[in-house]
């Protein structure tokens, strides 16, 4: 059976002062369809340039992205591929400060995606939104604000909204709830188990905190320098720790005395 | 008991113009030598500023009621050389970002020896190089001697917090106020980190201050921890007690949306809303509009006062009427 | 609104914005002053009692009076008059300059930051080479091989205000390109020349228009110093620049009048400019942070 | 320290670059000639009739007749050697004529150039230290009024004040000796360094507010570091590399206001020159000082590269990658 999605020998090598980093060698994983797949590693692991070559933001060096059987170029030409490879996977970024258009207002940020990706206009299109929005948990009040007014969970939320707004079927998340607070955190990481189970979305769930990935993923891959070093289901990665890198960083998590 | 080495008592401290709401609204707070205090809660619950007023470090402009003693002298009040005599000798710091704290202008051995050099006149100098020297082997630092002529830039975020906790040691304070030490680093680097501040810190005997975010964190370094929301502590106790049976409905809901690695959680139960904003100034209990057990008519209209229980204390109008009731 | 964090609160706290004036009223003179000054230019006929290059020599250098609001020159022209007629050529000619170089600079450094690669490194050479020529100077150039006048000079300077608005976008763009928000763009299926034009430069617009602001002031003081040396605008027509230049005789018999006057014109148009765009920018900042 | 490899490479990268930059502007300065309307010889002469020696010593150092590169190749090779050719309204060595005035530029320059620094500096300092202060409001309000006050018109109402009214100082002239020459250049300085005086306080003022804001200048205080250590050794020596920078972009401006002062004082020097020689159509002339002004700001901001890594390390740590 074909894969959602499917990475094979990810590589990409960067020059920095003057001499080569691997950022990713060979890096290899599948995601079922409606799966949720973890990538756990330390800064400099690999995991964000990983993402953002899943995406396209950044060429492989080689390797292969596969999508439900159809390889992906990793720098699509004209509009039909760049509009079809954008609706196989999206991302949402770290900073939910950074990750809007400062001059656009909430609505007008879903909106514009729906126009780009739909034929829906007027009514329907704006009706189409406030579903999104609503999706979220965010109304017609906040439609109408700018990313300034906003708190930094809020924005997060919008930001998921505007990658459903394509309709993807692939959502990466590149620390996406790493710079909210406990609570915060906590309600979005629920709105993306419930997003998970309304819309069948396969997610991409990178994190450096083991224990939000256990929570959101039923698999992951732990990185190390740019190489995956352990894969399995989360149960097992945690309580039968393979690769000896996977048992430092367990041990390393600091729990109540 | 001896007196303790910091002792804040209604420490108030207000921004007019930036914040409608008090930054600090009565912190009461007490840390004894050889003794570690965790202060928990979420970002612009007043954690940093709480830190910072203990030395004197307040944003200008700022309107600053209470008293803060530091190893018996009076901070809020101290002329600027007393103030500065006890920042080089009683009580030292360790900042969060390594990378912005150090002057990346500088060598390494410039950071350490600075205070020594500059802040007490006919300090040796060489005795400040030798106390640098053993202070890097001390926070395992592989080539002390190298490290003193390098720059910030040369070295990596987890021997950058290396060096600022020794250059915090450098005064032998008795006092250590850590501001998330580690949330800039790695988990496995914030292991090595905690234990080495821990280590010093019974070697040494100080009192120390530990801020976190982290309350996992917390819980395995400190022996008393201190919650705060919204400027205000609203509960303290034990570490161990205050993580088996929390009291406030904040800490017993920071809990709760902590996702876990030894339990299978089928879904966290968030605190709902987002933390109090700098210009809201509610008029009865701060937490009120996002606790899930709030009294209408009551916990809206009155604010709480810390009131202790044994050795423990929190600031919440359920546990005060249950107690009244019963 | 948003939460702040603590440590940001801090930061603002200490080292909350100083403005030099106090308060919007500045904000309101400049562009009062700017207002004025444009209406003066575009109704001059109307406004202007006199010809300004009518001369009476019978009444030279005369004080302020009810015939001669501002007194004569050393040729007994009214000084109101020339003034007000001034005001056309002295704005005229930074308004073409601004404009012109903003468009190029914009341009230049929209493709060279949005492309990067080779083609960036090329036109950033280049930016460099026209750095060297300060834009005085290659007016200067311009006038020895064209000749006198407005044109050249405003040509030339053109050309030399544009690295300053293209390094600047340059600069702008680079940093935007590595925001996350417009990474979302390009994953969302937006077009590279769509986010760039239409994403990216309204997001920077703000800070190019507070610069061209803060530009049209030193083009003004530009052009008014070649007239001044009197290669720019030629006599009889008036300019507040060449005004200064003719006064200089009058100036050294101890009548400073007709040398104050035009000079006020130059300072307070140019303050008025750097205040708008300073606060303009200002304000952008503020609103970043 | 940076290894000598990578100190070498940076070095060797920016007077690649200069030599690269001089080239460019000595070709495009060369190459105006053949911009402007008419044939290269007539716009020479300007229809001035000039002895056959000077016609033929013209068309010989222009190389009018030979293809395009070759007369720029001849003409740098001249230039490299210090020869400028000659002078139309002179009838002399063009390199004769600047040797004369240049002692009167460089003496203005020199001045001004203290002052700017001094007084420039100290008000950046003194306001960014009083922050929101009074002492602050009045440094921002002097340097918003004299950054819009022209050169020119510095020099025509310090003439009126300074000169007219109350005879302090000299009106025109350059002087002789170098006190009376200080003398005499005293109001030329002056005016010449008002606006930027007032942009160098700017920055230097904007650049230490950056630097006081930072973390490190927190984590000093709280060590117990004195204030004026802090400021001295933290704040100032860290806004040093914006304000050098900024300070050598200025130079150009510096460079061509001379020119305006030096025709408003009467000064013979450099700048007059050039202004006497654009009148004249003069073009040997023009060229030569053109060159002088686009080589003066090139080699400072060398000058201002390199001195950076000296100020801030990691300025090589970028080049060591390369």
């Amino acid at each position: 059976m074909t894969a959602l999605l499917e990475v094979e020998d990810l590589c990409k090598t960067y020059r920095a002062h003057g001499h080569e980093v691997a950022a990713a060698s060979a890096v290899s994983f599948r995601l079922e369809e409606g799966g949720s797949l973890g990538i756990v590693g330390e800064s400099g692991s690999g995991k964000t340039t990983t993402a953002r070559m899943v995406v396209g933001l950044e060429r492989p060096d080689s390797g292969r992205i596969v999508f439900r059987g159809q390889e992906l170029s990793s720098r699509p030409r004209g509009r039909s591929e760049r509009l079809e490879r954008a609706r196989a996977i999206q991302i949402v970024f770290q900073d939910p400060y950074l990750s809007l258009d400062p001059r656009v207002a909430v609505g007008a940020a879903v909106e514009q995606v729906v126009k780009l990706h739909t034929k829906l206009a007027g009514a329907d299109r704006r009706r189409r939104v406030l579903d999104l929005l609503g999706q979220v948990g965010l109304g017609e009040r906040e439609a109408g604000t700018l990313p300034r007014r906003l708190s930094g969970g809020q924005r997060q939320r919008v930001a998921i909204a505007r990658a459903l707004a394509v309709g993807p079927a692939v959502l990466v998340l590149d620390e996406a709830v790493s710079a909210l607070d406990v609570s915060v955190q906590a309600q979005v990481l629920n709105l993306l188990t419930d997003i998970r189970e309304l819309t069948g979305v396969g997610l991409l769930f990178i994190s450096h905190d083991l224990a939000v990935v256990r929570y959101v993923c039923d698999e992951a891959l732990v990185m190390r320098s740019g190489e995956v070093v352990e894969r399995g289901s989360t149960a097992q990665l945690l309580s039968a720790p393979q690769h000896a890198y996977t048992r430092v960083l367990l041990d390393a998590i600091p729990r109540p005395a | 008991m001896s007196t303790p080495l910091l002792q804040m008592s209604d420490v108030w401290l207000r921004l007019p113009g930036i914040a409608n709401r008090p930054i600090l609204a009565g912190v009461d707070l007490e840390v004894a030598a050889g003794e570690v205090v965790g202060l928990v809660g979420e970002s612009g619950s007043g954690k940093s500023v709480t830190a910072r007023t203990a030395l004197g470090l307040v944003p200008r402009g700022a309107q600053v009621e209470g008293r803060v003693l530091v190893d018996g002298t009076d901070v809020l009040s101290a002329p600027a050389d007393r103030l500065r005599r006890l920042r080089s000798e009683s009580a030292a710091m360790v900042f969060q970002d390594p990378r912005a704290g150090i002057n990346p202008m500088r060598r390494i051995g410039d950071h350490l020896t600075e205070a020594a050099r500059f802040a007490k006149r006919g300090e040796d100098v060489r005795a400040a190089r030798k106390r640098a020297l053993d202070l890097l082997e001390a926070v395992g630092l592989p080539h002390p001697e190298r490290h003193l002529k390098q720059f910030p830039h040369e070295l990596s975020g987890g021997m950058l917090q290396r060096v600022m906790i020794a250059g915090a040691l450098m005064g032998s304070p008795k006092l250590l106020l850590c501001d998330e030490p580690t949330t800039a680093l790695d988990v496995t680097t914030q292991k090595e980190i905690v234990s080495i501040l821990a280590r010093l810190q019974q070697d040494e005997g100080m009192g120390m201050l530990f801020i976190t975010h982290d309350l996992d964190l917390a819980a395995s370094v400190c022996d008393r921890v201190h919650v705060m929301y919204a400027g205000q502590v609203v509960e303290h106790a034990s570490a161990k007690e205050l993580f088996a049976s929390p009291q406030h409905p904040y800490t017993a809901g920071l809990l709760a949306s902590t996702p876990s690695l030894e339990v299978v959680q089928e879904r966290l139960r968030p605190i709902a809303g987002t933390p109090l904003s700098l210009l809201a100034d509610p008029l009865g209990c701060t937490f009120a509009e996002r606790c899930d057990r709030v009294m209408e008519g009551l916990c809206t209209t009155q604010r709480p006062e810390l009131v202790e229980h044994g050795d423990r204390a929190d600031r919440c109008l359920l546990n005060q009427t249950t107690e009244v009731a019963g | 609104m948003t939460a702040l964090a603590p440590t940001a609160v801090v930061g603002r706290a200490r080292f909350a914005k100083v403005r030099a004036f106090g308060g919007d009223w500045i904000i309101w003179l400049s562009a009062g002053v700017l207002v004025l000054f444009a209406l003066a230019a575009v109704f001059a006929p109307l406004i202007a009692p006199y010809d300004p290059e009518a001369t009476d020599l019978r009444n030279v250098l005369a004080g302020p009076s009810g015939d001669h609001l501002l007194g004569t020159d050393q040729v007994g022209r009214d000084t109101f008059s020339r003034l007000v007629y001034g005001a056309r050529t002295s704005l005229v000619g930074p308004l073409a300059v601004v404009a012109a170089s903003t468009v190029l600079g914009v341009l230049v450094g929209l493709v060279a930051g949005w492309r990067g690669g080779r083609l960036d490194s090329v036109i950033s050479r280049v930016l460099d080479i026209m750095f060297a020529f300060p834009a005085l100077l290659l007016a200067i150039l311009a006038v020895t091989l064209f000749g006198k006048g407005l044109v050249a000079p405003i040509v030339a300077m053109s050309i030399a205000y544009t690295p300053f608005i293209a390094r600047q976008v340059r600069g702008l763009v680079i940093a935007s390109r590595s925001r996350p928000y417009v990474a979302a763009y390009t994953v969302q299926g937006f077009s590279p020349t769509d986010v760039a034009v239409r994403r990216v430069l309204p997001n920077i617009s703000p800070l190019i228009l507070a610069q061209a602001t803060v530009m049209f002031g030193y083009a003004l003081l530009d052009l008014a110093a070649m007239s001044f040396l009197g290669l720019g605008v030629q006599p009889p027509t008036s300019d507040w620049g060449s005004m200064i230049n003719d006064s200089r005789g009058a100036v050294l018999l101890g009548e400073p009048l007709t040398a104050v006057v035009p000079s006020v014109a130059v300072i307070v148009t140019v303050i008025a400019f750097n205040v708008l765009g300073e606060e303009l920018g200002d304000r952008i900042a503020r609103r970043d942070a | 320290m940076a290894p000598a490899v990578t100190i070498l490479k940076y070095v060797g990268r920016r007077v690649l670059g200069v030599a690269i930059t001089l080239l460019a502007a000595s070709f495009l300065i060369f190459a105006s000639l053949y911009a402007a309307p008419g044939d290269p010889a007539d716009f020479l002469t300007q229809g001035r009739t000039l002895s056959p020696e000077a016609m033929a010593s013209l068309r010989e150092q222009y190389g009018l007749d030979d293809p395009f590169l070759v007369q720029y190749l001849h003409w740098l090779s001249g230039v490299l050697h210090g020869d400028f050719g000659t002078s139309f309204q002179f009838r002399d060595d063009v390199t004769t004529l600047i040797g004369a005035r240049l002692g009167t530029t460089l003496t203005l320059m020199v001045m001004a150039a203290v002052l700017i620094t001094v007084v420039g500096l100290t008000a950046g300092i003194v306001g960014s230290l009083n922050a929101g202060r009074a002492a602050d409001r009045l440094v921002l309000v002097m340097t918003t009024f004299l950054a819009a006050v022209p050169s020119f018109v510095a020099a025509i109402l310090l003439i009126s004040v300074f000169a007219v009214r109350l005879g302090w100082f000299p009106t025109f002239g350059g002087g002789e000796g170098l006190l009376d020459r200080i003398y005499h250049l005293t109001l030329p300085a002056v005016a010449l360094s008002l606006t930027f005086v007032a942009l160098v306080s700017r920055v230097t003022r904007s650049a230490m507010l950056e630097e006081l804001g930072r973390e490190h200048v927190e984590v000093a205080t709280s060590r117990g570091v004195p204030r004026s250590t802090v400021v001295r050794r933290h704040v100032l020596r860290n806004a040093l590399g914006p304000i050098l920078t900024v300070s050598g972009i200025l130079v150009a401006g510096l460079l061509v206001s001379s020119a305006i002062v030096e025709s408003a004082f009467g000064l013979s020097g450099l700048g007059s020159l050039l202004i006497q020689s654009v009148d004249k159509s003069d073009f040997p002339v023009v060229q030569a000082i053109t060159l002088i002004v686009v080589g003066a700001f090139v080699l400072v901001n060398l000058l201002v590269d390199l001195l950076q890594p000296l100020i801030d390390p990691r300025t090589l740590a970028g080049e060591a990658g390369r």
